[in-house]
This record gives C-alpha cells, sequence and structure tokens, in this order.
C-alpha cells in the first residue's frame, strides 16, 4: 500500500499543478484526506501458511518418469491454468500456435549440443519434460520492454498479463522455447475452465509460474503433485531442502549451462 | 514634406519590440508627416457631403467636430449593423488568435501594434461593445469595452487611414474577418463627421464633375490619347486613330485614368490601342466614363454607386453591346464584386463575346464586364496574335499581383499567362508574397499621397524585399502590375528600396511584342529605349532604364 | 504577472469555490446540482438564438467573398474550385474546410526580418495543430458525456469511448480526449501568455475561456481518475436533468462534481456573450460563405437605394463647347 | 441574399443536436440501477470497505490487490476495519458477488462502462 | 509550406488516392488482426517473429541510409550534396515512420503501447530502440523542415538546427546499432549472436538507403522540374557500390567462421538458409537470388561505364535494393528462429493478410514520403522561379 499510495501523491501532486488552481483547493482536501487515513485498506500480507523460499528450484528424476505421468502432469498443469488446446479444438495446423506450460519432449530436443554419437542405451526414448527454467539470470526479464516479465524475489520468473504488450521479445530471449503466445483468443479452446485462474487475452505471452498462486496458499507445485515423486520442488538456497539434499545425492545436468542464465530445473539422467 | 530615413535606417527600425503599454492607452501620433491632408471644403461641398464647416489639420488639438458628433457616429453605427452582416458579425466572433497580426504590410513596416488587422478592428469594436453588447455596457473595460471620445475619433482617423483595404488579412483568418469591411464602415463614420482626406475625396469630386479622378476634361482627354498615338507611330510607323463617345461601336473601352496621365500608365495605355488595332476591335473610349477606378470605394458605398454609375449610364447611351475594362485594382473589386448589385441590371447590354475568338466570357454574363487580361489571354490562347517576344528581352520581369485582383476576385493565371507569351525571362517572386498571398503596394484605398511618404514606404516594404529578392537572385529589371495604384505608387517605392528595378502594365510588354501588320522595323520599346539585342539573363542588377 | 490573465484566473478559481463551498458547506445541492444548470440552458439557448438570428436579420449587401485562388474564368485556365468557389457546392466544400479543418489557419505564417535584410515568411501550424486538438477534443468530450444523459447509452457514444479509451492506461481507463484537451487549452494558454504579439492583444475576454474550460477539464479529470466520484449518482441526476425530472436529494457525489457543473454553467451561459460565438459565426462570414460568381450571376442587395448621379446630360452641359471644339459627339449641338 | 431561412434551419439542426438527450429519452428518467446484491453478500452486511468507498473506488482498489497479488506475491489485505481477506478477484469479490448480472453490470452499464475484467476472469455464472 | 502538399496536378492526386486505397485495404486487414490476433499471421511458437519484424529492420536501415548524404555534406563540405539533403532526411521520416507502424502491428497488444513508457526498462533494448526510433524521428522532422524553410525563404538555418545536425550523425549509427542488439544480445539464438551484427546491418543501410535514394532522384528528376545533378548521383552510386561490398564482405566473414569452425549451431541457421535442413528449405531460393543481386549490383556499380549510365545504375541499384531487401527484410528473422531452441523446425511463410497489411505499411510510408518531396520539390521550383 506504501508504494501506490506514494506512487498516487505524486500523480496527485503533478496534475494539481497542471490542472492550475482551479482543481487546487480540491487538490488539498484530497491530500489531505489521503494522509489522513480516510483512504482505508492498511496494508498488504503474505499469506501465513504460503510457502516461503529464497529461490525455488525444481529437479526432474527422469528415471521416474513415463510418457502417463508426463501427460499427467501436463494435463493437470494446464487444466488448473486454463491453458487452451488448440489442436483438440481445432486440428492439428493449429500445432502452430500451441500453448504449452510444460511438455515431455526427446533428450536431444531439451539437451540439444549434448548429442552422443554413442548414446547410453534408452536415452533417445527418455522422457523428459521440459518447461521454463525460471533462470537465475533469466535473458526473458532482460528483454521485456514493460517489466511484465519479472524475477520475484523468490526467484520466480513471473508474467504480469495485464501489463504484457505481447511483442514476444522474451520469446526470441529465451533459450528454452519456455514461452507461449497467445496468437487468438483462447477461451473457446480451453476445456473445463478453472474460475480461480484467470484465461489470458489474445496478444500476451504466457509460460509456467511455478504454481505461484499455489505457493501462496501452502501448496505445492500442480506437476510435481501430479509427477508421483519425479519432480522434486524445493529451495535451492536451503541446504536441508528436500531437493538440495536430491541434488547432493545425484549426478545433475541442466539444460544449456553455457549460457550462464542458470537455470532453476535440474535433470537427473 | 517631412524627411524620410534612408532604407537601411528604416529597415531597421520596423523591428522594434511592442510596446509596454496597452493599445487603448497610446494616443494616435498625429504629427506631421503621420496624417493625410484632410479634405477641402469645396470637394465636401460638391459631393454633398458632412463639412466640418472651415480648414483644419489632424494636428489640431481641438477637431471640428460637429455638436452632435457622438450621436451622429452611434446611429450611424447602428445602420451598419443593420445594413452590414459582415460589420456584425466580425464585431462579434473574432477570438483574437493572433494570425492576422503579422500579415498586415503597415505592421511588418511599422511595428506599431494597432497595425495589426485585430487591434485596428478593435479600435471599433470597443465602441460596439460599449454601445451595442449587454457584455460591454455591464463590464465595460473588462469586456473590452470603450467610450466614444474625441480621442478615439482621432485614432480612427490615424489608423483606418493607415489601411490599405487589402484583405491580406482576411486570408488568414480562421473566420475571414476581412478588415477591409471594417476601415470602409470607419471610413463611412468618419464621412459622417465631416471627417475625410483630400487625396481621396478630390479625385472623388473631379470624378463626379468631369469623369475621371484627374479632373481631366473631355478635350484634353482626347489631346492625350492623339498624343500617345503620336507616339505609337514614332516607333512602329503606324497610324491609330482611336474613335471618341462613338455610338453603335461593339465595345466600350474603360480603363484608370492613371492610364492615360502619367508615366508608366501612358505606356500601358499605347499597349491597350496597340492591341485593339492590332485585332480590329470595334471599340470606343468614352470621356463621360473616362474612368475605371473608383475613389467612392474608400469612402462609402453610396460614393461607389455615384460615381459607377457612369458606366452603364455611357455603355446605353453608346449603344454597346459589352464594356471591357483596363489593368485596374480597385475598379476592379467595384466591377466584379459591387457594380451588378448596385447599378445593375444591364439588361440592355449583351453577354459578352470575342469579336475575335468566338469565347463567350461566362463569368461576366450579369454584369457585361470583361477584364482586359481575360481578354488577351484569350486572344493569345486561339493565337490571333503575332507576338515576337524577344523584343521584351531586355527586360527581367516579376509579376505584382494588386490585392483587390488576387483576392477580390481571384485573377491571378490570366496575366501570368499573357506575361510568359510575351516576354522570354519570367521570374516568379516568394509564393508567400504572390497569388491571394500578394503584398500590398502600401498606398492603396486612397492612401498614394505625398505626406505620408514614410509610411508609404514602410507599408511597401514587404513587397519591395520580395522584388529585391529576385532583383539579386536572377536579375529582376521590371515590374509588372495590372493596377493603376501599383503603377503610380511601386515606381517611387521601388525608387526607395530597390532603385534598379522598373515598373510596367502587362499590356505595355503586349505592345512592345506585338508584330503589327506593316509596322516599321522596331528599334526602340514603347518608351524610347533601344532594344537590346543580346539578352540580360543572368546579368545581375542590369536594368533596362 | 499579467493583471489580464491573473484576474481571470482568479475569477475561474473564486467561480470554483463557490460552488464547491456553497454545496459542502450550505448545502446548496439542489441550486447547484438544479437550478443553475436549468438557467444556463435557458440562457444559452435563448442568448445563441438572439445572437444568430440577429445576425441573419442584418444584410447580406454585396458578394464579398475573399477569393484564395485562380477564379472560374476562361475554361483552359484551372480554377481553384474550393478556394475560390463559384458554384454552391464548392462554397460548401470550402465551408467543409473551413469549419472542419481550420483551412485558413492552415495558412499561417511567421513573418521575420532577417540579418540580411530579408524578411522571410516562415510557414507555423502550432496554431493550427493547438486549435485542431482543442476543438475536437472539445467535441469528443461532449460526445462522451452523453452518456451522463441518456439511458440507455446509444451506441456511438459507447463506440466514441471505445476508441478514446484505446490506450488502457490506469484505471478507470484513461480517455485520451479529455487529457488532450487539457493539454491543448494549456498550450493555447501558453501561446496567449509567451508569445509577445498575442499577449499584446489578449485581454480577460480570452483569458477567462480558457481558463474556465482549463477547469472544466482539470475538475473532471480530477475527479476521474484522483478524487473519484459515485458516477452512478452523478448519472442519476444529470439524467434528471434531462428529462426535467430532476433528482435533489444527492448525498455523496462530492462537492468537486459541483463546481466542475457550476463551471460548465457557467460556460453555456457565457457563450452567447462572448467571442464563442464564432461557433456559430463562422458560417456566417461573408468572405467565406459567398461564391465569387458575382459577375456571373446578380447579387440583390435589399437596402440599394438611389443616390445623386452626375448624369450624361449634366456633363454635356458642363462641357459641350469644349467637346465640339475637340471634334467630339455631342447629343444636343 | 435571403438566407434566414437557411440560417433557421441550420440553428434548429443545431439545438436538435444539443437537446438530443431530452428527445431521445422521452423525458423519462430511467430509473437508476438498484444492484442486487447476494445471498452471501447481505449476510457479510459489509464488503472489504465500506460502501461508499467500494462504489467509487473498487477498481483502483482491484488494480492495487492485483499489483500486489502478482508482482509482490503479497495475497492478504487487512481493511480499514481491521478484519483480513484473501487478495483475490475469484475468490473474495465473486465469491460474494456471485451475481454478475444483477451486480456487476448493472451500474457498468448504467454507467456505461465496459471493463475488461471478464476477458480474462471467470465470472460466477460461467463457473458451472 | 505543406501547402504544396495539397496543390497537385491529377497525376499526383491519382497516386495518392491509389495509395491511400492500398491503406485502407491494409487497414482492413489491420482490423482483422486486431480482431482475431496475430493468428492470421504465419508466425507461430517457433517463428514468433516475421515479416513486420523483418521489414522493421530493413526499414532501420533505409532510414540509417541517410546519413551518407549528411556525413559528407556537414562534416566535410561536400557541397553537392547540400541539394538532396533534405531528401534523405525526409526518406529517413518515411521510413521510421513506417518502422513505427511495422512494430505497432506486431503488438499482441498494440492497446497497451504505452507501457514502453509507463514502465521503463533500461534494460530492455526494445526500449532504448523506441527511444533512438523517436528521437531519430524528431530529429529529421525538425532538421528537415528548419533547413527546407531557411532554403526556401533564402536565409540561413536557425543557430540551434546545427547542433542538431551534428547530433543526428551519431543518431543515425544508434538507430540501426540499437536495432542490431535488439537480436545479437540474445543467447541462444546463435545466427544472431555475433559482433558483428550491427557493422553489417549497417553496411546494408549505408547500401539500401543510398540506393533506394539514388532511384528516388532519378525519379524526381523524371517527373519534376528539380533537376538533380549527375554529381550528387553518381557520389551516391559510389557509396552505394562500397557499402554492398562491405556488407557481402561481412556475410563472407560469417560464412567462414561458420564454416570453418564447423559449430553445427553455427552452421545450421546458414545451412537452413541457404540449402534447407532436414528437408525444409523454403527460402533456399530467395537467398541464393539475394546473393545473386548483390553480387551483380555491385559488379555493375564497379564498371565505371556501366554506372555512369543512368539506366544502369538503375537497375543496379534495384539489384542492391532487393538483395539487401531479401538478406534482411526475409530471410534474417526465420533464419535466426530455425531451427528452435529445442531444435525443432518450424517453416515460416507470411499469409495473405500479413502481406496485405505490410504492402498497406509500405503505401502509407510512400504517402508520406509522397507528400514530404512534393513539399520539397514545391520550394526548389519556387525557387527557380517558375
Amino acid at each position: 500500500m506504501k508504494k501506490s499510495r506514494r506512487e498516487f501523491l505524486k500523480v496527485a501532486g503533478i496534475t494539481i499543478l497542471g490542472a492550475g488552481a482551479g482543481s487546487l483547493i480540491n487538490g488539498v482536501s484530497v491530500l489531505s484526506a489521503a494522509e489522513s487515513g480516510r483512504k482505508p485498506g492498511l496494508d498488504f500480507f503474505k499469506n501465513s501458511d504460503a510457502l516461503k523460499a529464497k529461490r525455488w528450484g525444481m529437479a526432474v528424476d527422469t528415471r521416474k518418469l513415463s510418457d502417463e505421468i508426463c501427460e499427467k502432469m501436463q494435463v493437470s498443469c494446464h487444466q488448473l491454468h486454463n491453458v487452451p488446446d488448440f489442436i483438440k479444438k481445432f486440428g492439428k495446423q493449429e500445432k502452430r500456435h500451441e500453448i504449452k506450460w510444460i511438455w515431455e519432449t526427446g533428450f536431444e530436443h531439451a539437451f540439444t549440443g549434448r548429442e552422443n554419437e554413442f548414446p547410453r542405451e534408452n536415452l533417445e526414448d527418455l522422457p523428459v519434460v521440459v518447461t521454463c527454467n525460471h533462470c537465475e539470470k533469466p535473458p526473458c526479464v532482460r528483454a521485456c520492454p514493460t517489466q511484465a516479465t519479472f524475477k520475484r524475489e523468490d526467484g520466480i520468473v513471473m508474467m504480469d498479463f495485464h501489463r504484457c504488450i505481447g511483442c514476444r521479445f522474451c520469446m526470441a530471449a529465451c533459450p528454452f522455447g519456455s514461452r507461449s503466445f497467445n496468437f487468438r483468443d483462447p477461451r473457446p479452446a480451453i476445456y473445463d475452465r478453472n474460475p480461480d485462474f484467470p484465461t489470458r487475452t489474445k496478444g500476451v505471452v504466457e509460460k509456467c509460474n511455478f504454481c505461484a498462486e499455489r505457493l501462496a496458499v501452502g501448496k505445492l507445485p500442480a506437476c510435481v503433485e501430479a509427477s508421483e515423486g519425479a519432480l522434486v520442488f524445493g529451495d535451492l538456497e536451503d541446504p536441508e531442502s528436500d531437493i538440495r539434499k536430491l541434488l547432493a545425492e545425484n549426478y545433475t545436468i541442466r539444460r544449456k549451462p553455457e549460457l550462464g542464465t542458470n537455470p532453476s530445473v535440474f535433470y537427473i539422467i | 514634406m517631412v524627411d524620410i530615413p534612408k532604407p537601411e535606417e528604416l529597415i531597421k527600425k520596423t523591428d522594434t519590440p511592442l510596446p509596454s503599454k496597452r493599445w487603448e492607452n497610446i494616443p494616435a501620433d498625429l504629427s506631421p508627416g503621420k496624417f493625410c491632408y484632410p479634405t477641402k471644403q469645396k470637394s465636401l461641398e460638391y459631393l454633398d457631403l458632412p463639412t466640418p464647416g472651415r480648414e483644419w489639420s489632424p494636428a489640431d488639438e481641438e477637431w471640428p467636430l460637429p455638436e452632435n458628433w457622438q450621436e451622429i457616429i452611434h446611429e450611424g453605427f447602428k445602420e451598419r449593423l443593420e445594413k452590414y452582416r459582415s460589420l456584425k458579425v466580425f464585431m462579434d466572433i473574432c477570438v483574437r488568435c493572433g494570425a492576422c497580426a503579422d500579415k498586415c504590410h503597415f505592421f511588418i513596416g511599422t511595428g506599431d501594434p494597432k497595425n495589426m488587422p485585430v487591434v485596428r478592428a478593435e479600435l471599433l469594436r470597443s465602441i460596439y461593445r460599449n454601445d451595442f453588447t449587454t457584455a460591454g455596457k455591464i463590464l465595460g473595460k473588462i469586456a473590452g469595452a470603450r467610450k466614444l471620445t474625441p480621442a478615439v475619433i482621432k485614432e480612427w482617423f490615424s489608423y483606418f487611414y493607415q489601411c490599405t483595404e487589402c484583405r491580406r488579412c482576411s486570408v488568414f483568418c480562421p473566420y475571414g474577418i476581412d478588415t477591409a469591411e471594417i476601415t470602409m464602415m470607419a471610413r463611412e463614420l468618419l464621412t459622417l463627421v465631416g471627417l475625410n482626406i483630400n487625396w481621396i475625396l478630390e479625385p472623388a469630386a473631379n470624378c463626379f464633375r468631369t469623369g475621371n479622378h484627374l479632373g481631366i476634361q473631355p478635350h484634353a482627354f482626347k489631346e492625350m490619347i492623339d498624343f500617345y498615338c503620336d507616339d505609337i507611330e514614332e516607333v512602329t510607323g503606324i497610324r491609330i486613330d482611336p474613335s471618341f463617345n462613338r455610338k453603335g461601336a461593339e465595345i466600350l473601352f474603360i480603363t484608370p485614368s492613371g492610364d492615360y496621365f502619367a508615366d508608366p500608365g501612358i505606356y500601358t495605355m499605347m499597349g491597350y490601342l496597340l492591341l485593339f488595332e492590332h485585332i480590329g476591335l470595334d471599340y470606343t473610349l468614352s470621356t463621360y466614363a473616362s474612368e475605371g477606378g473608383n475613389f467612392g470605394l474608400f469612402t462609402s458605398a453610396d460614393m461607389v454607386k455615384r460615381l459607377n454609375a457612369k458606366m452603364y449610364i455611357e455603355a446605353k447611351r453608346l449603344g454597346v453591346k459589352w464594356i471591357l475594362g483596363g489593368e485596374c485594382g480597385h475598379m476592379w473589386r467595384v466591377i466584379h464584386q459591387y457594380m451588378d448589385t448596385l447599378n445593375g441590371p444591364a439588361d440592355f447590354l449583351e453577354a459578352p463575346v470575342s469579336p475575335i475568338t468566338g469565347t463567350k466570357f461566362e463569368n461576366a454574363a450579369s454584369t457585361k464586364m470583361v477584364h482586359i487580361m481575360e481578354f488577351t489571354a484569350d486572344l493569345i490562347k486561339h493565337d490571333k496574335l503575332k507576338i515576337d517576344p524577344s523584343r521584351n528581352d531586355n527586360k527581367v520581369v516579376t509579376f505584382h499581383d494588386g490585392c483587390n485582383p488576387s483576392r477580390g476576385m481571384g485573377l491571378l493565371e490570366e496575366p501570368r499567362y499573357v506575361i510568359k507569351n510575351v516576354c522570354n525571362n519570367f521570374y516568379e517572386m516568394p509564393e508567400n508574397t504572390i497569388r491571394e498571398q500578394t503584398f500590398c503596394c502600401g498606398s492603396g484605398a486612397g492612401l498614394n499621397t505625398e505626406e505620408i511618404m514614410e509610411l508609404r514606404m514602410r507599408g511597401g516594404l514587404p513587397r519591395a524585399n520580395a522584388v529585391k529578392y529576385v532583383h539579386d537572385k536572377f536579375g529582376v529589371n521590371l515590374l509588372a502590375c495590372i493596377c493603376a495604384i501599383d503603377r503610380a505608387s511601386l515606381p517611387p517605392l521601388m525608387n526607395y528600396w530597390v532603385p534598379d528595378v522598373g515598373v510596367t502594365g502587362v499590356h505595355e510588354l503586349v505592345g512592345n511584342a506585338l508584330v503589327m501588320d506593316g509596322e516599321i522595323e522596331r528599334t526602340s520599346d514603347l518608351r524610347f529605349e533601344p532594344l537590346n539585342d543580346e539578352t540580360p539573363e543572368g546579368n545581375k542588377g542590369e536594368a533596362d532604364e | 504577472m499579467n493583471a489580464d490573465y491573473l484576474s481571470s484566473l482568479i475569477a475561474v478559481v473564486v467561480l470554483g469555490l463557490i460552488a464547491y463551498a456553497g454545496v459542502a458547506m450550505a448545502g446548496l445541492n439542489g441550486f447547484f446540482g438544479v437550478f443553475v444548470p436549468y438557467l444556463a440552458l435557458v440562457l444559452f439557448v435563448i442568448g445563441f438564438t438572439r445572437r444568430v438570428l440577429g445576425w441573419a436579420g442584418s444584410a447580406v449587401p454585396f458578394r464579398i467573398p475573399t477569393t484564395c485562388g485562380q477564379e472560374k474564368s476562361l475554361p483552359w485556365i484551372k480554377q481553384a474550385k474550393i478556394d475560390n468557389p463559384s458554384t454552391k457546392t464548392g462554397v460548401v466544400l470550402r465551408m467543409f474546410f473551413e469549419v472542419l479543418l481550420f483551412r485558413s489557419l492552415f495558412r499561417n505564417t511567421r513573418a521575420t526580418l532577417n540579418e540580411n535584410g530579408r524578411l522571410s515568411y516562415k510557414w507555423v501550424l502550432w496554431l493550427w495543430a493547438f486549435a485542431l486538438m482543442f476543438h475536437y477534443c472539445f467535441l469528443l468530450v461532449v460526445l462522451r458525456h452523453l452518456r451522463f444523459f441518456t439511458e440507455p447509452v446509444p451506441g456511438f457514444v459507447k463506440m466514441l469511448e471505445g476508441v478514446d479509451g484505446m490506450l488502457q492506461i490506469g484505471l478507470p481507463v484513461m480517455r485520451i480526449s479529455g487529457v488532450l484537451l487539457l493539454v491543448a487549452a494549456t498550450l493555447l494558454l501558453l501561446r496567449r501568455i509567451l508569445l509577445p504579439k498575442v499577449r499584446y492583444i489578449s485581454r480577460p475576454a480570452d483569458y477567462f475561456p480558457l481558463f474556465l474550460i482549463i477547469g472544466i477539464a482539470g475538475t473532471g479529470i480530477f475527479m476521474r481518475y484522483f478524487t473519484k466520484v459515485d458516477v452512478v449518482k452523478i448519472k442519476e441526476l444529470t439524467m434528471g436533468l434531462a428529462t426535467f425530472h430532476p433528482a435533489m436529494v444527492q448525498d455523496g457525489i462530492g462537492a468537486l462534481f459541483y463546481s466542475h457543473l457550476f463551471l460548465v454553467s457557467i460556460l453555456l451561459a457565457y457563450i452567447p456573450n462572448s467571442k464563442l460565438m464564432h461557433m456559430g459565426g463562422v458560417f456566417l462570414s461573408p468572405t467565406r460563405n459567398l461564391a465569387n460568381n458575382s459577375r456571373a450571376v446578380r447579387h440583390i442587395n435589399p437596402w440599394n437605394h438611389p443616390v445623386k448621379v452626375h448624369t450624361y446630360e449634366e456633363y454635356e452641359d458642363d462641357f459641350r463647347e469644349k467637346m465640339i471644339e475637340a471634334g467630339l459627339p455631342v447629343e444636343k449641338e | 441574399m435571403n438566407d434566414k431561412g437557411m440560417i433557421i434551419a441550420g440553428l434548429i439542426i443545431f439545438f436538435t443536436i444539443f437537446t438530443f438527450p431530452i428527445w431521445y429519452n422521452h423525458g423519462a428518467a430511467a430509473p437508476p440501477p438498484e444492484p442486487e446484491l447476494s445471498q452471501k453478500a447481505k449476510a457479510a452486511k459489509t464488503c472489504v470497505e465500506d460502501t461508499a468507498y467500494m462504489r467509487t473506488e473498487h477498481m483502483h482498489l482491484l488494480n492495487q490487490w492485483r499489483n500486489t497479488a502478482v508482482r509482490d506475491g503479497l495475497r492478504e489485505y487487512t481493511g480499514k476495519d481491521g478484519k483480513t481477506y484473501e487478495v483475490s478477484l475469484s475468490n473474495t469479490c465473486l465469491d460474494c458477488h456471485s451475481n454478475k448480472e444483477q451486480f456487476c453490470d448493472r451500474c457498468h452499464n448504467y454507467a456505461s462502462v465496459t471493463p475488461y475484467c471478464w476477458d480474462c476472469h471467470t465470472y460466477p455464472k460461467e463457473k458451472m | 509550406m505543406l501547402e504544396k502538399a495539397i496543390k497537385g496536378s491529377k497525376t499526383y492526386w491519382l497516386w495518392v488516392l491509389a495509395l491511400l486505397a492500398v491503406i485502407a485495404v491494409g487497414f482492413m486487414f489491420y482490423m482483422r488482426q486486431l480482431d482475431f490476433g496475430l493468428g492470421i499471421t504465419g508466425m507461430s511458437r517457433d517463428v514468433s517473429w516475421g515479416f513486420y519484424i523483418d521489414q522493421f529492420t530493413f526499414l532501420v536501415g533505409v532510414a540509417a541510409g541517410g546519413v551518407m548524404v549528411a556525413i559528407p555534406h556537414y562534416l566535410h563540405d561536400y557541397k553537392a550534396f547540400g541539394k538532396i539533403t533534405v531528401l534523405a532526411e525526409f526518406l529517413a521520416v518515411s521510413a521510421v515512420m513506417m518502422c513505427m507502424f511495422f512494430i505497432v502491428v506486431d503488438l499482441g497488444q498494440p492497446m497497451r503501447l504505452l507501457n514502453v513508457l509507463l514502465h521503463p526498462t533500461p534494460h530492455s533494448m526494445l526500449f532504448w530502440d523506441m527511444i533512438v526510433l523517436s528521437g531519430y524521428l524528431f530529429l529529421n522532422i525538425v532538421i528537415g523542415w528548419n533547413v527546407l524553410d531557411a532554403e526556401r525563404n533564402s536565409v540561413p538555418p536557425p543557430q540551434w538546427v546545427k547542433p542538431l545536425i551534428y547530433l543526428s550523425i551519431p543518431w543515425a549509427i544508434s538507430i540501426h546499432t540499437v536495432t542490431a542488439f535488439l537480436y545479437c544480445g540474445l543467447p541462444g539464438r546463435t545466427a544472431w549472436l555475433t559482433a558483428i551484427l550491427a557493422p553489417k546491418f549497417l553496411a546494408g543501410a549505408f547500401a539500401a538507403g543510398p540506393a533506394f535514394l539514388i532511384l528516388l532522384c532519378l525519379v524526381v528528376r523524371k517527373f519534376t522540374n528539380f533537376k538533380i545533378g549527375q554529381a550528387q548521383i553518381q557520389a551516391l552510386a559510389k557509396i552505394v557500390c562500397y557499402a554492398a561490398i562491405t556488407d557481402l564482405f561481412f556475410f563472407l566473414c560469417e560464412v567462414f567462421v561458420a564454416i570453418y569452425s564447423q559449430i553445427p549451431e553455427h552452421l545450421e541457421h546458414l545451412e537452413y538458409l541457404f540449402f534447407g535442413l532436414h528437408g525444409h528449405g523454403a527460402l533456399v531460393p530467395f537467398m541464393w537470388l539475394s546473393i545473386l543481386l548483390i553480387v551483380s549490383g555491385i559488379l555493375l556499380l564497379l564498371i565505371p561505364s556501366a554506372r555512369e549510365n543512368e539506366s544502369v545504375l538503375a537497375v543496379a541499384c534495384v539489384a542492391v535494393f532487393m538483395g539487401i531487401w531479401l538478406d534482411k527484410g526475409l530471410g534474417m528473422i526465420a533464419g535466426g528462429f530455425i531451427p528452435n531452441p529445442l531444435n525443432e523446425i518450424t517453416e515460416y511463410v507470411p499469409t495473405m493478410p500479413e502481406v496485405m497489411i505490410t504492402i498497406g505499411i509500405y503505401a502509407s510510408g510512400l504517402l508520406i514520403l509522397t507528400i514530404l518531396y512534393k513539399v520539397v520539390i514545391g520550394v526548389k521550383e519556387e525557387l527557380a522561379g517558375t
């Protein structure tokens, strides 16, 4: 509240100067009203049972993954977040407009540059689930001209759908192809709309948000819940967290670490 | 006469900052050299106009106003508000946006804020508010109203005789407010209390009596024309014998008296005579209607009508088919916008048709009077003239649009077409100073008088400055115009600001270029100046005289 | 500081305060919410009609268009059909460009005497641009306000609102026209205050309406975006006005609204008594609304009275002998 | 020139346009809207802030809620009366005001306001 | 001065009307795009920028190319260019305007455009691009207008214009540099991730801009009384030639790095553009055509007798212009997005509505150019006293 009130006062002040003395007297009364606390709304707080972390991260144990689990994760995520299914609605030609927050892909697609002439057996069939990496140094945030994409203090790279102008600079900047653009109105292709989460308007970019809305009420991300243990979610800065323990015990890789974005999603192959 | 500063000094003086005082608080400067001489008693009496009862000078402290002068002005104002919607609307709707301010040549030349068209109108408007509007009556000064005092009358006299009714401001005004209308009304009001200037009403009185402003009597008129015919014969070997007051002629030709009275108008007259001879026109001149111009326009609508009436009267008496009019400015404002309304309908005349080309002048179908530029342009277009433009090769010409033909009728292309056909060297002045944006000569609307020479030079500055530009750039040495006032006022203006440039009427150029049947080889132009074989193009500043 | 604009500014502020105080302290809601607007409306309608009929009552004795281009003359010469119209259609077009696009202001130049002694005329379009912006924004704002005076709100008003609020800035969504109106009015005001020539010719009657409109736009914007008012209640009041069922009880609207309404009422009543009548007068200017065909079609002057002329007979009487001597034909020997 | 007829016609046209609201409404004032409260809302007596404030400021408040929830992750709001609410359009506002047509739309339509909330947020009727 | 734009011949008005008609058609398609979303274009999740951004990039170059007239004129006092600087400046104005239009039509939520100003974000290159582009537009309008107005009045331009002129030179460089930075700072887009991108952009710009200016000069000379001399056109032609050579050289440098290093990520994009990748090769013929056009253009411009023949010169300029257009305006963006970060291939072909909107914007640019040039030519003719 404090911040927005300050902003309000600033704007009000400027307007008084600009609007001439005709409004001066009224402006003063507004100011005093604001200062005297007539404007209600004392403050905003974090939910007490919210999950908190210094830097959220995720580990994907591909050993535990199967196509079914991947499918389940995707369905539960897309269902929860009102992600449209254009292919189902309009057919295959709409694949190019597809929106995906989390999806299954092959090893060679997820880990380009790690091609191996003689790969481990089954590596080619290994289901790999990919999503936004919530990089520590996210190029998409750097590129966004309106701060519609931003990094929260807890490391989550978030989208502000109200602010996005749809320039798609973030999509060009993302080296992981994690972002989708609403090339058309998504609503007709949303089945079983979840009223607790907004749909998007056409013309904005969207992507995985690590279920920030669930963390706020003390729940783990939907995919993690649906993963049957294949995904482990937790605070990367907390050495005692489950995820840190898992990372300590296993050799993990990340996607395109050479780009220096420092992804927060780790893979156990 | 009061001394005029040198051009270099004068131009510096034009860039003065605006005074710190409001214009309402600055009295009019009526020191010698700043005002036109008032009308002599006898002219007023001859025209049956109100007189002040004695000779007087604007420099006098006490002016000879009639006892009930305020009432006269008030009633006159009221009457005119009913008679002229223009006045009423223009009094009400000015928003003082300032678009007109620097469009006036007098403001540019003097820097005097009361020469901004908006303020000139405010001189009248302030009285209008005081006398005729509720807001003015209640709020007085706050609403911009002021009382009619002798000081206001002095101000009117000063500033409404510092407006040449050129209408340039009207082009730029978002509501078309026309200062000419306002000045005309103010001059009518001043005339009601006997205040007018001699340079306007003496010619008007002359015109009323003799038929022309200069008071030239019929026999003298004929002698003058005969004299020009002698000159023509000397230059071309052709003898022309024009007819006067001849009944049954097809066309009556009327031109301003300046064209047969003074240099350089007389050469234009010779041009007309040569042209008519060349095409064998059946025309006559009139000694009764021997004036195209109309100084009534600078006095009152009634006076316009009184002086203008002669044209139709004479045309009817002589039984001509239609009237051809010479090169003139305010003459054409009257003919184009007033004559038919005031003295028409001219149902005794026929709709004008060129006897040479058969062209119907549809735009003159009702007034039955054709402008000679239209007539000549039509002749050239139909290839009816034998022209040798190289005879004008010693001239580098530019064209000055007269205020009235350009903003009162729109006669823009015809003169250019003619000039381009009779001259090889023609250059336009800068765009914002020609056509509908043309600048006044600084001496129109009756101000072409000697006693205000400095004001005239100041007012003519924008025009002269544009001429100087083409003179410096293209070597222009001749300024063509289609206005008798211009031909009288531009020579001193050029002489002052751009001494190497002469002034000519367009038909003088035509006359020079016409190849007459049976003419001798011409060795000089109509001014008896030798024809130069070499073209002066590129010879910067070379004048033809 | 200049007394002319200072006094106008003070006048507008005081007027705004009167309504504010009248409602906030004296509870004169009915007076400022119903009586004053109706009074203003009546004054406007009567005043406007009187002014226009007054103009209509004056004669148009002569056809005096200011011609701004080539006349209709010989068929092969291209006429400037709009700037120098010879037909009704041409005049309508000329008026269209004049009234809707400010054709004449578009020509504006600034004369400057340069150091080399040359006068130049720089093309300046600021006045044209500001004026255009000001008038169109004002029109849009007025039309948008129809939402307060109609129920159901007509489609075209909604469409205008939609376009006007196209740029999704702020909440409630910013209407561009309102902000631009304030900006344009301020620019016009600054022009008056800062340009020496315009300042010299400006008087309270020029500053007052500008401050008034700035005040109106300012209070409107302030209400909408900052102090906030109960729009539904306001509409109850305004609908009452529009349907002649004035609703009196209006708690919770906020006194600022009454300042706004009062200033609008002042403006409405002020129009017929001021230069703002140019909105009607621009249509009646004889230099613009007449065709330049006075030589082709006779224009009738309703008061064309006879005058004394010097007839040919009188003339011949004066000069007969001289004429005969010179060999000029005469009527009577 | 007799153009009085035209001038009067012009005047009539002007006043016809000018008085558009008067004849458009046929002189009948449509009753002001009365937003209907759902049972739940009635029971709650008061919204997150008092009614007068909510009437004029709800859009501003919603905007603040949105910003703090999305950008700062703060999802609890304590009002002037000290009560705390979850910052959520769906879970808090629309939970009570589940009757968009009778509640939101009435005033919005009356004031000709078309908020774009519903472009993305699902209103209760569609809850199914 | 804009007066001159509302007085013209029948041909002029027909041309203006034709452009307006094309703009209207484009606008109708844009309305459809606004209604439906960017889905009516050929862009996709993988190729998320397309034709619009291509044109934007190319036109920034055309705008920046004007500086090749400004530098010789203002910095080296090459007098001959004085006659045409205003043409270059107004070309830049129209090009920048088109750039802005292309950005706007490419936005998913154009109504939120002002968010860029409301939430200024200095770490975003797009923010800077907006600043440099609007700054450049402002500079060129102010400079061009004042210089022309002064010329018309035969007085020196106002003193304050001079610093703006000097500022406009680095500014011109900056617009294309920042535009290159939009792309070359993105990790993972290896086709763009090269320090030579800005120089290469500039080289292409200095070829395409002046080439177009030559064509415009030839058109102006043919249809109006404003006679632009041989000297200006030939000097421009040499600039085009060497800039095109530099552009080609930079391209070959890129090719060398990719081929010699054999790093797949560098190779794949080139491979896709020139040979096709995994059976996808929609752009292959266009890319080869581009090389062919640029090379033949350079050859024609190098041979003095060919260059001095104005018909050949016109052909050469068209070749260079089109070649660079194909390179920047078609291949640049798609080449960067294909293959995508997951090494998948989604091809991109602009759709009809997309092309129509693009044509509409080009028509609006041409309209702006026409109006501005009409004013310039009117002034030049007026100064000739005709």
